[in-house]
């Protein structure tokens, strides 16, 4: 615990030493950057040594506010979240560093480090408070902080309108966790969550506890429908912050989630029903969305929100496994829905900052002016193909581990399961799939424009590699994907203490054969993802013999007998999704504006699509708009006439007195 | 001149009279008629003559600061805001006696429900303050001018005065003179203010000081 | 040690009045202010003091309020004497419509300011009915010309409904005393006395009907002052004209004292069994409060209205956590100092930002940031505090009133609060951010920058609030727990 | 373990071109053609394989990863999948998964490298593969389901190897539904006639072809194999759960199972023979087609 209690000593004094210093250039990055790496490997020795086998650190400190006790613990499932964080955090540190002080250097640059440092911090305690009220305190400080970040470039009007609608949102949900806390208290007997006693709550109580919770944590988190802050959020912060953001911070809503549902009595199978629901809906909603974008970092944004749908298609199947009583099925859910937190975190971290790298070196995120920028930009280029592969869920690389967890899971459930079980795990397995493929569609689509043929505007034709600062974060995030992916059953049994508090909590027999079985799976998968590296070295080495010695030409493209192709011919990254966007226009609804060419000598013709989020123009702006016209049809009460007050005073009193006194 | 009934009847005409006031100047000398018939009403209540020495300090200062003082400054207010005379109700007069007739209907239903401790000096006496009472805020929110409502306010003070004769007993000394002072206090200042209004406005009607809103329009 | 308290402003406001220099007054100003905190602080060391029948006592509660107002007053001095050093005496053209407008005379200014101090102290002393009306009523005639200070008709439009609408209110309160002490007469041992103590200890003697009767007119009448819809109609006005120091002193210490003046009605009907009836009442009409206050700040164009209305929400919020009783009393007294040290900070920051750009209007101000840093930040961080944002006091204390609403099997009651704490976050968070982020529009250019004597006080401000939302003192938990207690709650 | 899993891993990707030769013989003869010879497929191999090649300037290096990787991914796909009733070389539960998933990879690698052209055409080819391919997908998955449900296991070996004509008699339905959506799948990811046109020689309505067309000497080898082998892999599946020959003995089943691939060839050209490519608007309702057959075929199967 002490070196945790460094960690986050470490990581906020690095922010405010960076205010301190100031515009001081030579130190305000560096200091707070030393800060957050330093600080998150203490944490990261922390929680590793956790998840190897130490006894769950514990401090309880008496904290003096109302029903408030500063106790904290890193019991397993705690620190495998810590350790997403820890990874993430000081990589995102180091990139950021560099990446303001090229973009940013003549502002002051105090305020965003120490809400960095704040941020971080703020995840950390999360995922370790064990008390209500410091987990709300540091909820919101995390929150918060987020929203100054987001808020960064807040000259521009469109970001400043992005970190509004994170705020409203984030506030709102915060508003049900309060309830839920107070609530999980008066049923439990107390805030601590140590000492909560729900086991016995009734089923009432305990589903209204579950759908706050999945409110709550579902609109930090990204669930469909409470995501529409996330696709604007995102975008809008500076990309290291993106990182942090889409790879940890929607995060804790996973985990207090999980957290909840590990205090809450035993799961009725709708639980579940409804997380995978949610999870089918939001893993499918988002990777659509991200097929009909242009901005890179909203597509990435979107595919969070897909990625935080499959994670909670897997805790669903979790809880069915957990219900129906087939502790494969549990486990195979929770082990996968857990991974793929660790993992999302990896790759989407490394893709935002691969974004970041891309508008960095050309100064636009529109896809539709991109391109050919892999052979300007090798290291981002190949880094970010890795990234895209693994979040595509391809062997051999992470996200293809996670996924086969979950797969797993629903299989078993399929073949072992009846009934409702059984529709569920079709659900499930059939949205996998159709999401896998889909995100290959879109990922194709996002590196295919930016990084493939020719560039379509003259910033990315002048693009340059990064700085080294930047390269390294992304190589050592594409490192983290492939290793995971071939170190697949290390890893499961890295887990296995987690995955065995979950299964504790949850009044599953103890998990260890579940673990073999799916240990010697994943084995299996690592030994097909090395006969595919041997399959492919081998292709390549006979390729270069055969090409050894032949004449290997180069020319243009071959157009088809059209001799000048120019890059504004390629196919653009609309385009290329177009069909797929045409096939499910019920549910995008893109809007598109232009004047096609027509007749022998068209003249210059245009198009433009746009597709805004129908949860945010459908559900919630009719909302908030008509509350405010109805606002403003009631400020008619104060309309300046004293006679009139004077009268609403008397008209008080009569009432309450011929109303209340009998 | 201390029966007790035959200063309430008083009072309860000197209140039609208000409400039916169509000049400033009337409802001025009007509401210090009221007070005066408040400070006899006081030693009424208190057996006249033989009554203690602080009650004759009480009804001797009140009278004097609601029969002389506030009617000496609404009047130099009124001189100078040298204004129309003449009221210009949201409500008519008929009207407002009509309104006046039904709050007594009203004041004499509620009194004679209303549970008293002992025996009261007369029984008009808690309707009457409740009549008064009521035809103060009536007047406070049925009027427009500035002074009248500074005199819609002196006659709710009054009403709330009367009843406070009818509780078996009195407020302390010095709570009796805190509020007197009060009173003139607030008074004194609210003359002070209408006198700043007519400045800057070349008139007192308060509807027309309503630039303070947040009625969107 | 109480006659000292009362005289030592109200003295000084009287040779504030006499003295002619400014530099003195202000100096004075600051001297009796500080002198005040320091009885105060005293005053909190001794603890609770007098003879429980005595007409002038310090109990828990009025001690809390007492050291309240005495710090914000205390802070308030030392950011009037930056503000006054700064108010040009000639006449000046208007900032709304283009006429001139002169100060009034500082003298009368500094000393109603004194006598404003003096007559909220006799409101937290005062443990006689009587008395308290009489405080109250004082406060407000104290206040009048401090709200009239710029000289312009809207000062002066504002001024005459604050002073007429809060008398006629006193009045009605002055007949709720009369039927408290008629409800006092009955019974073998009825003497019509208004003296809590008596009133407490002969509670069970008190006749129900005029009891009920007489909190509903105290309600109203003291709730007019406090700023309870619909009865809050000269606040936002009056908060929007006063100078900023004293719409900092009008939210921050004399709602409280109107506040008290209720908080005592209560004790007796609580005493006299009568608890429920008051607190669902209470509970009523500070929902009523919080809702008329979110419609009103959402889409606000004037931020010191929206400062105000802001006020009456948290007014209502107080309201409903003395009304829910139990463990809410201590959220709500908590709520009470939190509340007032967020606002008077804010309302200090608006009259930094009032000055810089001379212009009320939310759609307007832009860039502080780049203009104020200092006030920026903290406005930001107020707006924080005041919407409930850990790690801010005010968080804290509203978290524990819902806990109150929430184990007091309230659900309607928790929803609604924590839906207009919700919509009043909204309203306020998107015009206040949007203040301090972007950069100054160009017709409106902002000049001047922070200077250290106008928001050094809302520092220190900004820091307490702070520290109340991350540990409690133990004395300030001692005191608050004490006074929940004479308040009836747990 | 033994090696006749070995050996019949190296059988079938020795005998993978045969199938497309299959395939075209028989179109030709429908067509009253006598057609290429059936050992084409190994001639075209020998041709490219002696060439060198032609790259465009546009390309990067993702160009010339295309072919390997997709090559490579193919290869351990056809490790994968049970031949003849024995067991795969690579059999573990869910080892489908990977299966799905490195023709996924293959997807991948085959559009990334069509993108880097920069070509009108080969973009377009992309789009449509994509589209087509991710709407297969659940179409396959749930051809899994059913199986391993039928068979109770997570292996594809174990579930496949689990069939007989036994089980045709018990639940021929079931069956039938899979081997209908699988032979959907078949077609559609080996983009044959309806959904593909291979022979078509008008780029605009390619899908499959066009997104090669750069490609050159031993590269287009490496395409064109892995195009064959994906054919054998896949087709191994329909004839798995279409022909589930379980005599026990080794050399019968094998034997019968080459007759079977052999057939499917056949019957793969009887298909283009007898059907027009469909519209491309038309294709996605068959894909979807498929995969609601097989869920069906899940939902039939009594666990």
């Amino acid at each position: 615990m002490g070196a945790f209690l460094a960690a986050l000593g470490l990581i906020v004094g690095g922010g405010v030493a960076s205010v301190l210093t100031g515009r001081r250039r030579s130190w305000r990055s560096r200091a707070a950057v030393t800060g957050i790496v330093a600080g998150s490997l203490c944490g990261l020795v922390a929680a590793v040594r956790v998840l190897a086998g130490a006894p769950t650190p514990t401090l309880h400190v008496p904290w003096r506010v109302p029903y408030g006790s500063f106790s904290l613990a890193i019991d397993p499932v705690s620190a495998l979240f810590l350790v997403a964080l820890f990874v993430l955090a000081p990589l995102a540190s180091v990139y950021g560093g560099r990446y303001l002080e090229e973009e940013h250097g003549d502002e002051s640059l105090g305020g965003v480090w120490l809400f960095t440092g704040l941020l971080v911090a703020g995840i950390a305690l999360v995922f370790t408070a064990r008390n209500a009220v410091l987990f709300l305190v540091a909820w919101e400080v995390m929150s918060i902080a987020a929203y100054f970040l987001v808020t960064f470039e807040h000259y521009r009007d469109e970001v400043r309108e992005a970190g509004w609608t994170y705020l409203v949102a984030t506030h709102l949900g915060t508003a049900f966790l309060i309830a839920l806390f107070l609530l999980m208290g008066r049923a439990g007997g107390s805030l601590d969550f140590d000492e909560m006693q729900l086991g016995h709550a009734s089923p009432p109580v305990a589903g209204l506890l579950f759908v706050l919770a999945v409110v709550g944590f579902g609109t930090k988190a990204g669930l469909v429908p409470f995501h529409v802050w996330l696709p604007e959020a995102h975008p809008a912060a500076p990309s290291h912050v993106s990182a942090l953001m889409s790879g940890v911070m929607i995060k804790t809503g996973i985990y207090g989630l999980l957290r909840v549902l590990l205090l809450l009595p035993s799961p009725p199978a709708w639980w579940g029903w409804l997380l995978i629901a949610m999870g089918v809906a939001s893993g499918l909603g988002g990777v659509l969305f991200a097929l009909a974008q242009h901005d890179l970092k909203r597509l990435l944004a979107y595919h969070s929100v897909e990625n935080i749908g499959i994670i909670t298609l897997g805790l669903g199947v979790g809880l069915l496994g957990v219900h129906a009583g087939l502790p494969l099925v549990a486990l195979a859910g929770f082990a996968g829905a857990l991974l793929h937190v660790l993992n999302h975190a990896l790759f989407k971290g490394l893709l935002f900052l691969g974004a970041g790298a891309v508008a960095h070196a050309t100064g636009t995120r529109d896809l539709d002016h991109l391109g050919g920028l892999g052979k300007r930009m090798p290291w981002t280029g190949a880094t970010f193909l890795v990234g895209a592969a693994a979040i595509s869920g391809l062997p051999p690389l992470n996200g293809f581990v996670s996924e086969f967890l979950i797969y797993t899971g629903a299989f078993a459930a399929a073949t072992a399961g009846r009934g409702a079980v059984l529709a569920a795990a079709i659900a499930g397995a059939a949205g996998l799939a159709l999401i896998g493929g889909l995100a290959v569609a879109c990922f194709t689509k996002a590196f295919g424009a930016v990084f493939l043929g020719e560039p379509r505007g003259t910033s990315a034709g002048r693009a340059r590699e990064v700085a080294a600062a930047l390269r390294l974060p992304m190589v050592a995030l594409a490192a983290a994907c492939a290793g995971i992916g071939l170190a697949a059953p290390w890893v499961l049994a890295g887990m296995s203490r987690a995955l065995a508090q979950v299964a504790r909590a949850l009044g599953l027999p103890a998990p260890d054969a579940q673990i073999e079985t799916l240990r010697s799976a994943l084995a299996w998968v690592s030994l097909g993802s090395l006969a595919l590296l041997a399959a492919v070295a081998a292709a390549a080495v006979a390729r270069r013999l055969l090409l050894r010695g032949r004449t290997v030409a180069a020319g243009p493209t071959w157009g088809c007998g059209y001799a000048a192709p120019s890059p504004r011919m390629q196919y653009t990254a609309s385009s290329f999704a177009q069909p797929l966007v045409d096939l499910f226009r019920p549910v995008l609804r893109t809007e598109t504006a232009g004047t096609p060419p027509s007749g022998p000598f068209p003249a210059p013709a245009s198009f433009a699509s746009a597709t805004p989020d129908p949860a945010d123009r459908r559900l919630y702006r009719p909302v908030f708009a008509g509350v405010a016209a109805l606002f403003g049809r009631l400020r008619w009460v104060q309309q300046g006439r004293i006679q009139l007050y004077l009268l609403y005073l008397v008209a008080t009193l009569l009432i309450l007195l011929l109303w209340k006194v009998r | 001149m201390f029966e007790i009934n035959t200063l309430l009847v008083g009072l309860l005409l000197v209140n039609f009279v208000l409400l039916g006031a169509s000049r400033l100047g009337t409802s001025v000398r009007q509401v210090a008629a009221q007070g005066a018939l408040l400070s006899l009403l006081t030693l009424a209540e208190h057996a006249g003559w033989s009554a203690p020495w602080r009650v004759w300090l009480l009804a001797l200062g009140s009278g004097v600061v609601k029969a002389v003082v506030f009617p000496y400054f609404l009047r130099r207010a009124l001189r100078e805001a040298d204004v129309r005379r003449e009221m210009e109700p949201y409500v008519g007069f008929t009207a407002s006696v009509l309104v006046g007739v039904t709050a007594l209907a009203a004041s004499l239903w509620l009194a004679s429900r209303l549970p008293l401790p002992g025996p009261v000096a007369s029984p008009l006496l808690v309707p009457v303050s409740l009549f008064t009472l009521l035809v103060g805020l009536f007047l406070l929110v049925s009027r427009r001018k500035a002074l009248t409502q500074v005199v819609g306010y002196l006659v709710l003070e009054n009403g709330v005065f009367c009843f406070g004769l009818a509780l078996p007993e009195d407020a302390p000394l010095s709570v009796e003179v805190g509020i007197l002072l009060d009173i003139f206090a607030a008074v004194f200042i609210m003359g002070i203010m209408i006198y700043h209004i007519s400045r800057e406005f070349d008139h007192i009607d308060t509807d027309r000081m309503s630039s303070l809103r947040d009625e969107t329009t | 040690m109480i006659a000292a308290l009362l005289l030592a402003p109200a003295l000084a406001g009287v040779v504030a009045l006499l003295l002619r220099s400014d530099r003195l007054r202000r100096a004075l100003l600051v001297a009796t202010a500080l002198t005040h905190l320091g009885l105060v602080a005293a005053a909190w060391r001794t603890g609770p003091a007098g003879p429980p029948a005595a007409w002038l006592r310090l109990d828990p509660v009025g001690m809390l309020v007492l050291g309240v107002t005495s710090v914000l007053f205390a802070v308030a001095a030392i950011y009037a004497v930056g503000y006054l050093a700064h108010e040009e005496r000639t006449p000046r053209p208007d900032i709304e419509e283009d006429t001139l407008f002169a100060n009034g005379p500082e003298a009368v200014f500094t000393g109603c300011l004194l006598f404003f101090l003096a007559t909220m102290t006799l409101v937290t002393v005062s443990q006689n009915l009587g008395v308290l009306w009489v405080a109250v009523e004082a406060t407000t005639l104290a206040s009048a010309p401090l709200i009239f200070f710029h000289r312009h008709h809207r000062s002066l439009e504002a001024t005459w409904k604050y002073l007429l609408i809060c008398s006629v209110g006193i009045a009605v309160a002055l007949l709720g005393n009369f039927f408290l002490a008629m409800a006092a007469s009955f019974g073998p041992s009825g003497s019509g006395s208004l003296v809590l103590h008596e009133l407490i200890a002969g509670a069970p003697g008190l006749h129900a009907r005029w009891l009920k009767a007489a909190f509903v007119l105290l309600l109203v009448g003291y709730g007019t002052k406090m700023g309870l819809a619909p009865l809050h109609t000269w606040l936002p006005d009056a908060h929007a004209e006063a100078p900023s120091v004293v719409s900092a002193l009008l939210s921050g210490a004399l709602l409280n004292c109107a506040f008290l003046g209720i908080v005592r009605a209560y004790q007796v009907l609580g005493a006299a069994g009568q608890g429920r009836f008051a607190g669902d009442l209470l509970i009523d009409m500070g929902l009523f409060s919080m809702a008329l206050a979110a419609v009103f700040i959402v889409a606000q164009p004037d931020f010191k209205r929206l400062l105000a209305y802001s006020s009456v929400e948290h007014m209502g919020i107080l309201a409903v956590g003395i009304g829910l009783g139990g463990g809410a009393v201590f959220g709500a007294l908590l709520h009470l100092v939190n509340h007032s040290l967020a606002k008077g900070m804010l309302f200090l920051l608006a009259g930094n930002i009032l000055a810089a750009y001379r212009s009320k209007s939310t759609a307007r101000v832009r860039g502080v940031g780049a203009v104020l840093p200092v006030t920026a930040a903290l406005w930001a961080a107020g707006l924080l505090a005041i919407t409930g944002s850990p790690p801010f006091g005010p968080f804290l204390s509203e978290l524990v009133i819902v806990k109150g609403a929430i184990d007091g099997r309230h659900p309607v009651v928790t929803v609604l609060f924590l839906l207009f704490l919700a919509a009043a976050f909204i309203g306020m968070a998107r015009p206040m951010l949007a203040m301090v982020q972007g950069e100054p529009r160009p017709e409106l250019p902002p000049s001047g920058h922070d200077r250290w004597l106008t928001v050094a006080p809302a520092v220190v401000l900004g820091l307490s609030v702070l520290l109340l939302g991350l540990w409690i003192p133990s004395w300030l938990d001692g005191a608050l727990r004490a006074a929940a207690r004479v308040v009836g709650g747990g | 373990m033994d090696a006749a899993p070995v050996l019949r891993y190296l059988l079938a990707f020795a005998l993978a071109p045969l199938l497309g030769g299959v395939i075209t013989k028989t179109k030709a003869f429908f067509a009253g053609r006598t057609g290429a010879p059936l050992l084409q497929g190994y001639f075209d191999l020998a041709k490219l394989l002696r060439k060198g090649t032609v790259y465009s300037t546009t390309t990067s290096w993702v160009f010339r990863a295309g072919p390997v990787v997709t090559v490579g991914a193919v290869a351990v796909a056809l490790a994968l999948v049970p031949m003849g009733g024995t067991p795969a070389p690579l059999a573990f539960p869910g080892d489908f998964l990977l299966l799905a998933y490195l023709f996924a990879l293959a997807r991948f690698f085959t559009i990334a490298a069509a993108l880097d052209t920069g070509s009108a055409f080969e973009g377009m080819g992309a789009s449509r593969e994509a589209q087509f391919s991710a709407l297969a997908e659940p179409g396959l998955v749930l051809c899994f389901l059913a199986l391993t449900r039928s068979a109770g296991d997570l292996s594809l070996s174990v579930s496949l190897g689990a069939l007989s004509f036994a089980a045709w008699r018990s639940h021929a339905a079931v069956l039938a539904l899979v081997a209908a959506a699988l032979f959907i799948v078949f077609l559609a990811e080996n983009a044959r006639i309806p959904v593909d046109d291979p022979t078509t020689h008008l780029e605009l309505t390619m899908i499959h072809e066009v997104m090669v067309l750069d490609h050159g000497g031993p590269d287009l080898a490496l395409v064109e194999a892995a195009s064959w082998l994906k054919l054998w892999v896949l087709g191994a599946l329909v004839v798995g759960v279409a022909v589930p020959v379980r005599t026990g003995i080794p050399a019968l089943d094998g034997g019968v199972f080459l007759a079977a691939m052999l057939l499917l060839g056949v019957a793969v050209g009887v298909v283009e023979s007898a059907m027009a490519r469909l519209r491309l608007l038309r294709v996605p309702q068959l894909l979807v087609a498929s995969g609601v057959l097989a869920a069906l075929a899940t939902a039939l199967i009594s666990g």
